[in-house]
């Protein structure tokens, strides 16, 4: 259950890049500053009407986790859910399917990108994520006037017809990857941080290079509180989560 | 006769698919190109000859953070060009529409590209600038600047091929989010 | 004809042969494919260099040190906690990291409005100048002056510890009024207890970071209580795995299953509204079993003690003893004896043990007697002892009246009207003085200026907010947005918003010591708006001489500045960094001072740092005679209160007084905060809107959360739509069935329901003020909101 | 009035009642049209899907269409692949007009409904340009353009035998050299055709993150690669024979001789046998091995209203019945039984289609992930219902103007 793929298997070797994130569902309160964080930085659009989750766009969301018991028994958790940019060998579920190559996933960094130019709106790729990381835009985006004025120009708008998602804020890395070459500094393997990790309070996400093993991030992906997501699927999310509830480690996965 | 009318008719009909075909390609290759872009020219004339004393990088610079000036903002013209520095036309405009009612000037971008594209000068350092752009440094007039009616592209907007091309060529990503964001 | 025809097809023919052979066709399919990439009615972001500048962030008290991204240093895109803040360490909250949906907000007032039309009638308003406003106002205010009728005007500030409501003091001072209030906020409760306790007035602060134990009674610390951000900080502090000290270990005592609760060690459910009497019961425990701080006997009232009238009174020792055997206890809040003993054990155990307490889940402040009892405990533990863990909050600021002249002022209103508490005008009794004008007790109020509140839609008890606000001759709202209490306001005075003005901040209530916080502007503001600071200095200088007098300043910047200058004369402190660590503040460690002068000060401040002195030590506070602390309210006693019933002087539990029957009302509503809800002066940003969960908000509808078991009862299922009911008032919402709240209790979530705003935020939800019922406590007269009988009716 | 037009020997319908029940027609795929063009207009915001059912109605109504128009490349396949080594199948070439015009119906209609489904139908052409050769949807794309063009090469030569285009001259003649290549643009469809219903399977199959839809397989294509071919080749001809005996109702005179129909049902009723026995060999192995790897149950896969109801309608009443009668010459022998089989057959592969594209996503996959339901509004029934339309109203036209039935003017002597 805890995730031992970040070492070096599927083919990417040793010393190269997998992005990577960690996040400490004990540690997460559910204040909602990642997801606000998320979606101001990425010009992600919002409607009057955002109840409707199975219409919004949320690149990170939260789920909420129950334990099934009765009071006083009971108890919940939150679960903030960025896409988690699946390690799984050649393809991710998403990038499989794309019949335009829409949607990639980057062999140098492991990170899934989306490119909304190209998205011809088929939207298997939605279909395919059992994770539901994958948004439609149902409607034109709109901001009510003046708010486009916040608009992160690093960050291009989706339009009306295309899939969007979580892409682990790679504009930052772009931006990490130009300062440390005008630096004179290896461009590849740079840090960088994504919005959510930057703005959480209690410091539940983490973010890295799984694959160097120095890393904070490769690190706690080996602890033991470590799981990932629907593990069984073999998508081998980049995303860890740590818990040291059981109940919530049980709720990982089906079947445990 | 009536193979006279057949070879009469036939001739007919070989003229007018030519005329047809001949308007087609003309329409094609020369009403159209002019057509679907529309020529503006920039607020004011910069003569990069004129400024050949200083170097590029005076306007055209790195900043620390890896971001590039690009075209550079009035502050630059500040500089020299607080007070006018000529009686030229431009430089009128320049001194007085612009820099004292401190308002940027629009110019238009020929590399322009769309939103969705995220273009580092960068990784792109150790390049020639006339790999992409054009020479101007024997440049007294701008051109005038061809915009796509449809697309917004310029005419000398450079597309994603080429982009492709001098990645896959030196080995560079072509991964999306290298240039799209 | 037949070759005119073929003609045509040849020439279609060849046309089509051409066109095929020519670019249309392709070069269209292409820039056709590309005009769908750039459409034109796709927001395309405005282009430019993208860089942070610091600053602090003012949206909540708890100075926050952020960093914004502007673009080619106009546009505002981003928000990002700082470091600069020991507090938040580069950590931010939802709000926060909203502010620039504020800025941009399609709500924002832009220019002075004033009601034409009957008040609320959102057609009625104009745009006037600022001179036209000002002027209005300056000339009603003037005039009152002039006339001596200074104390009819009241003031309602959104703003506590910071310059402004400073000025806004010294400003209801010169005109002779003492009805300047502050909206209610949990340390209220405070003041009241520490000046009867330590005789000391302030905000009690706890060392938190020390705790190796906590004894939570209802401070929904993961839910916002305190500040959202620094909390979130303290609690990666507890749960990290320190060599010398482990995890810290928390047990939460409260009615509702919380976040906060979720994330302790353990959770202690108990009956709504009887925390107090929980915490009396392990005081019980620890002096039956001895384990009580051995100097505690030093303190007046532990023991027998001899009041003014030279009578022998029961001490607290022998009054827990008594009254709170754990079995009794253990009655009135459902929890087991067992754990009630175990739980004194517990925190005897602890080496640095820690009580805290909030508003018991509900938010605002609490009741006198129950505020008594944690401080007692916190007393059983030694924590009010120089090395303990709690102390007070210090207050930085300089402006003061000036000496040597003795306040013109009227009795406040709610003093004069009778409706104030036992401790009088020293308490922010803003329900009192509702209670008041809302009777039309006492004098007329003839201008209530709010100024950056939303009283109309956030306090409780909504319907005598409404009321009381009828009565008020000229209702001026100073306020960023559009929101409720602007509707209804007479003049609305439009203030900038956070990142385009001056703010400061003079103390965090909870912590343990000194701290100056700036806020300066970072872009210029958006619209013709002006700082309400700006707005009292040009009052000041229009209505006499007295207010000319109190308010010198020309600017609200100077003012500002002026207290960066007075903290850089005294010279003591330090400006934190991104290595500043405020858990090595002790009281024997006086941080290096690390600025030259008052510039230079000014410089770091204005980038997010904060200005910090050394912890002040417990014993420096204690103003009583025998230097120790107390534990009866002599206060009262002068008040003639333990007269009748002794135990009134100590602290102890008071049952629950809800209005109507429980026979009509079988169920108790309880209103609860959550972190990422906003429910104060600052909406919801859209962004916000998007997080919330099915069970709070569904389309339009507001949800009661509902345990399972009550549900059946009452034949309710998930999702049905009911009536909530209570002697407040009626409203619509949806069933949620939830087993964090316990059989019998019934919550909804605050800060839902707005009318004013946008089409994002407005009719959303359940307004859940219209329900909740306000105690006045007697001794405080502060406004207690606690649980609120009501019944559920299906729809 | 249009006597000129319709085919010698052959009787017709008066033209106004004719012209009454194109008005019909039209009147559906207007209705279909306006609700397409506002599903363009305005966006896929007014259909039921969400990001939940990503895919929905328009999905189902391509796989179920283009499942049942496989009887065109099967009969095609059967009749210049296979009767030259077993001349029984000779009599498939009765009804083997018919078949090509059904399948071009649904290809060309399929192509229209997925022209809906896409958010940015502008930039379709992409999948040519920048295809995915992993993607299934890629293979679909290129196999359904490609298959629609043969189809409308193989409907051509059916067009120009109209008694006024086959008059003129160099039309006739072309026709007659299309006719002449005929067999290898049939088996070139047959090839093509197998492939993309494949590749349909595969589109649900290769959901590797899905259980309810992923399978195993063999080298690159999971089973539902081979199920779906096999099930369209079960349905596609079953779903001829049923248009052809809706026509002949309609027309009331017989168009085929029922032999024809016997000879369908045989085949059909073998290959749905063999596709019967093989789905729940499959699904056997999916419910017992495929599914627990992932950690699910069958139970889980099922909830209301996607009950375990549909794999009994899928399996049994649409699939083993249907087979039974079939294969049953007494059965063959009853119309009744016969076309109500073809009617069983057709229906179980549409749920098939249905279940793998909604029921699927209706499943939720994470162990805290709520199941959905999903409701398709009027703007995808319009379009859908449009599209059969427009499948009757070609139909219509190719029976009334086309020499569709070689057998007609026998059957009916004038």
């Amino acid at each position: 259950m805890s995730g031992k793929q970040h070492n070096g298997e599927h083919g990417h070797g040793k010393g190269s890049v997998r992005y990577g994130m960690v996040i400490d569902l004990d540690k997460c309160t559910g204040c909602m500053a990642c997801a606000v964080a998320c979606h101001q930085e990425n010009n992600v659009s919002f409607l009057p009407d955002e109840t409707d989750k199975t219409r919004n766009i949320a690149w990170m969301r939260m789920y909420y986790l129950e334990n099934g018991r009765d009071y006083p028994e009971y108890r919940f958790a939150y679960l903030p859910r960025p896409c988690f940019h699946c390690d799984s060998p050649h393809h991710t579920p998403c990038t499989f399917v794309c019949p335009v190559n829409a949607t990639q996933r980057d062999e140098r960094t492991g990170i899934v990108n989306m490119i909304y130019p190209r998205c011809i709106g088929c939207r298997y790729c939605m279909v395919a994520c059992p994770y539901h990381a994958r948004c439609f835009n149902w409607w034109d985006p709109r901001w009510p006037e003046p708010m486009e004025e916040m608009l992160n120009p690093e960050v291009s708008t989706r339009m009306r017809g295309v899939i969007e998602k979580c892409t682990f804020c790679h504009h930052r890395l772009n931006r990490a990857r130009d300062k440390a070459r005008i630096e004179g500094r290896d461009p590849d393997g740079v840090e960088y941080t994504p919005a959510c990790v930057e703005a959480c309070p209690t410091g539940a996400i983490v973010f890295g290079n799984l694959m160097d093993p120095e890393s904070e991030v490769a690190r706690l992906s080996k602890d033991p509180r470590a799981f990932q997501i629907s593990a069984k699927l073999k998508t081998y999310p980049k995303v860890y989560y740590l818990s040291s509830q059981p109940w919530v480690r049980k709720l990982s996965d089906k079947g445990l | 006769m009536a193979n006279n009318q057949q070879k009469g008719a036939g001739i007919v009909v070989l003229v007018s698919f030519l005329v047809g075909f001949i308007g087609a390609l003309i329409v094609g290759w020369v009403v159209f190109p002019n057509v679907l872009y529309s020529r503006h020219y920039q607020p004011l004339n910069f003569s990069h000859v004129a400024h050949q004393d200083n170097d590029c990088e005076y306007c055209h610079y790195f900043r620390d953070d890896g971001t590039y000036s690009g075209v550079p903002n009035i502050d630059n013209c500040r500089e020299c060009h607080e007070e006018m520095m000529g009686d030229s036309e431009a430089e009128r405009i320049l001194v007085e529409e612009y820099i004292q009612q401190n308002k940027p000037i629009p110019w238009l971008v020929y590399a322009w590209q769309p939103d969705n594209v995220y273009f580092s000068h960068a990784p792109h350092r150790d390049l020639d600038c006339v790999r992409c752009h054009r020479d101007v440094s024997q440049e007294e007039q701008n051109p005038p600047v061809y915009i796509n009616r449809l697309t917004g592209y310029r005419k000398t907007t450079m597309k994603m091929v080429e982009c492709e091309k001098c990645h896959a060529e030196r080995g560079a990503s072509n991964a999306c989010q290298v240039c799209h964001k | 004809m037949k070759v005119g025809r073929r003609a045509f097809i040849g020439f279609v023919a060849g046309g089509i042969a051409g066109t095929l052979l020519s670019p249309i066709p392709w070069k269209l399919a292409d820039d056709i494919a590309i005009w769908t990439q750039n459409w034109s009615w796709r927001p395309s972001p405005k282009r430019g260099h993208r860089a942070g500048v610091g600053t602090l962030c003012t949206m909540c008290g708890s100075a926050c040190s952020v960093e914004v991204d502007l673009v080619d240093r106009q546009r505002a895109i981003y928000v990002r906690g700082s470091s600069l803040s020991p507090l938040n360490k580069g950590g931010l909250c939802a709000l926060g990291a909203s502010a620039v949906q504020f800025l941009y907000s399609p709500y924002r007032v832009r220019q002075p409005l004033r009601q034409t039309k009957k008040r609320g009638d959102r057609t009625g308003f104009k745009a006037i100048s600022w001179k036209e406003a000002i002027g209005e106002l300056g000339a009603r205010l003037k005039k009152l002056y002039e006339e001596g009728k200074g104390h009819q005007v009241a003031c309602l500030s959104g703003q506590r510890y910071t310059s402004l409501y400073e000025l806004w003091s010294l400003f209801c001072g010169a005109l002779g009024s003492s009805n300047l209030f502050a909206m209610p906020r949990e340390t209220d409760g405070h003041s009241a207890v520490s000046q009867a306790l330590f005789g000391h007035e302030g905000p009690f602060a706890f060392r938190l970071y020390r705790a190796t134990g906590i004894l939570n009674f209802g401070a929904e610390w993961a839910d916002g209580w305190s500040s959202c951000a620094p909390m979130g900080r303290m609690y990666e502090e507890w749960v990290r795995e320190v060599p010398g000290k482990g995890r810290t270990e928390i047990v939460h005592v409260s009615s509702r299953l919380s976040m906060s609760a979720s994330k302790s060690n353990e959770w202690i459910p108990v009956k709504p509204g009887t925390e107090a009497a929980l915490a009396l019961g392990i005081a019980h425990v620890l002096i039956r079993e001895n384990r009580v701080f051995r100097g505690v006997e030093e303190y007046e009232g532990y023991l027998n003690w001899i009041d003014s009238s030279g009578e022998t009174r029961q001490g607290f020792r022998d009054y827990v003893l008594k009254e709170y055997s754990p079995d009794r206890v253990s009655g009135i809040t459902g929890a087991p004896a067992a754990k009630i003993e175990e739980l004194a054990r517990w925190v005897a155990s602890q080496p640095s043990p820690l009580v805290v307490w909030g508003s018991e889940g509900f938010g605002g402040p609490g009741f006198f007697h129950h505020e008594m009892a944690y401080v007692a405990l916190n007393m059983l533990l030694g924590n009010f002892e120089d090395k303990g863990l709690c102390t007070f909050t210090p207050v930085t600021n300089s402006l003061k009246a000036a000496q040597g002249e003795e306040s013109l002022a009227e009795e406040r209103l709610d003093v004069a009207a009778g409706t104030s508490g036992l401790v009088g005008a020293r308490s922010n009794s803003i329900y009192a003085f509702f209670e008041a004008l809302a009777q039309g007790k006492g004098y007329p109020v003839d201008v209530l200026l709010v100024c950056e509140a939303n009283p109309i839609y956030s306090m409780a008890d909504a319907a005598l907010v409404r009321d009381a606000w009828s009565k008020a001759g000229f209702t001026v709202a100073m306020t960023g947005f559009m929101d409720e209490t602007a509707l209804e306001a007479d003049l609305i005075l439009p203030t900038p918003v956070m990142l385009e003005r001056w703010d400061d901040v003079t103390a965090v209530p909870g912590l343990p010591f000194a701290l100056y916080g700036l806020s300066a502007p970072v872009i210029n503001p958006l619209y013709d708006v002006k700082h309400p600071g700006d707005v009292v200095l040009q009052l000041a200088a229009m209505v006499g001489d007295e207010t000319r007098r109190a308010l010198p300043w020309k600017k609200y910047e100077d003012v500002l500045k002026a207290q960066v200058k007075f903290i850089a004369d005294q010279g003591i402190g330090a400006v934190s960094d991104d290595k500043t660590d405020f858990s090595h503040l002790e009281p024997d460690k006086t941080p290096k001072k690390n600025y030259r002068n008052a510039a230079d000060l000014l410089k770091k401040l204005k980038k997010g740092s904060l200005w910090y002195a050394p912890v002040a030590s417990t014993s420096q506070f204690v103003k009583t005679e025998t230097g120790k602390p107390r534990f009866f309210a002599s206060v009262l006693e002068n008040a003639g209160m333990g007269l009748e019933k002794p135990e009134l002087l100590m602290p102890h539990f008071l049952a629950l007084q809800s209005s109507g029957s429980e026979q009509e009302y079988p169920l108790l509503l309880v209103a609860y905060g959550v972190s990422y809800i906003s429910s104060g002066y600052f909406p919801n940003s859209p962004l916000m809107m998007k997080n919330l969960w099915d069970f709070e908000l569904k389309g339009n509808d507001g949800f009661i959360g509902v345990n399972p078991a009550t549900a059946k009862e009452l034949g309710l299922a998930e999702g049905m739509s009911v009536v909530v009911e209570t002697p407040q008032g009626k409203a619509r919402a949806r069933v949620h069935l939830s087993p964090a709240v316990s059989p019998g209790l019934i919550a909804a979530v605050k800060g839902l329901g707005h009318w004013a705003y946008d089409e994002y935020l407005a009719d959303k939800g359940l307004r859940v003020t219209e329900l909740t019922e306000v105690q006045l406590d007697p001794v405080t007269a502060l406004g207690v909101e606690r649980v609120t009988r009501a019944k559920l009716v299906r729809a | 009035m249009d006597r000129a037009l319709i085919p010698e020997g052959v009787k017709r319908c008066p033209f106004p009642v004719f012209a009454l029940w194109l008005l019909f027609l039209f009147a559906l795929m207007g209705w279909g049209v306006w609700a397409g063009a506002m599903v363009l207009w305005k966006g896929l915001n007014l259909t039921g899907l969400n990001n939940y059912f990503g895919f929905g109605l328009y999905i189902t109504v391509d796989l179920g269409v283009i499942a049942l128009g496989a009887g065109a490349f099967f009969s095609g396949f059967l009749f210049y692949g296979l009767s030259r080594f077993f001349p029984a199948l000779k009599e498939i070439k009765k009804i083997i007009n018919l078949a090509v015009v059904v399948g071009f119906v649904c290809y060309t209609g399929a192509l229209l409904v997925l022209l809906l489904e896409i958010g940015q139908p502008l930039r379709g052409w992409f999948g040519y340009w920048h295809p995915n050769v992993h993607s299934m949807l890629t293979e679909v794309i290129f196999c359904i353009t490609c298959y629609a063009i043969v189809l409308t090469i193989e409907y051509v030569p059916i067009i120009l035998e109209n008694r006024k285009l086959d008059a003129i001259r160099p039309l006739h003649v072309f026709g007659h050299s299309l006719h002449e290549i005929m067999a290898l643009f049939a088996l070139t469809g047959t090839f093509l055709s197998f492939f993309h219903q494949g590749s349909l399977g595969g589109v649900a199959g290769v959901l590797f993150a899905r259980p309810f839809c992923y399978r195993t397989g063999f080298f690159i294509w999971p089973w539902t690669f081979f199920l779906f071919v096999i099930s369209a080749i079960a349905s596609g001809p079953a779903f001829t024979a049923l248009i052809c005996r809706a026509i002949e109702k309609f027309a009331r005179r017989p168009l085929v001789d029922r032999s024809v129909y016997e000879l369908i049902g045989k085949i059909e009723g073998s290959i749905l046998a063999i596709y019967i026995m093989l789905k729940i060999a499959d699904t056997l192995y999916w419910a017992m091995v495929t599914a627990p790897e992932m950690g699910f149950k069958l139970t889980d896969f099922y909830r209301q209203p996607y009950g375990m109801w549909l794999l009994f309608a899928e399996l049994v009443v649409c699939g083993v019945i249907p087979a039974a009668i079939l294969l049953s010459p007494r059965c063959r022998a009853s119309n009744t039984l016969l076309f109500g089989a073809f009617f069983l057959d057709c229906t179980g592969v549409v749920i098939n289609r249905f279940v793998m594209t909604v029921q699927a996503l209706a499943v939720p996959v994470m162990p805290f992930d709520k199941w959905e339901v999903y409701v398709p509004t009027v703007y995808e029934w319009a379009p859908s219902i449009g599209m059969l339309a427009y499948g009757a109203l070609i139909i219509s036209l190719s029976y009334r103007y086309l020499p569709l039935f070689p057998r007609e003017r026998e059957l009916n002597p004038l």
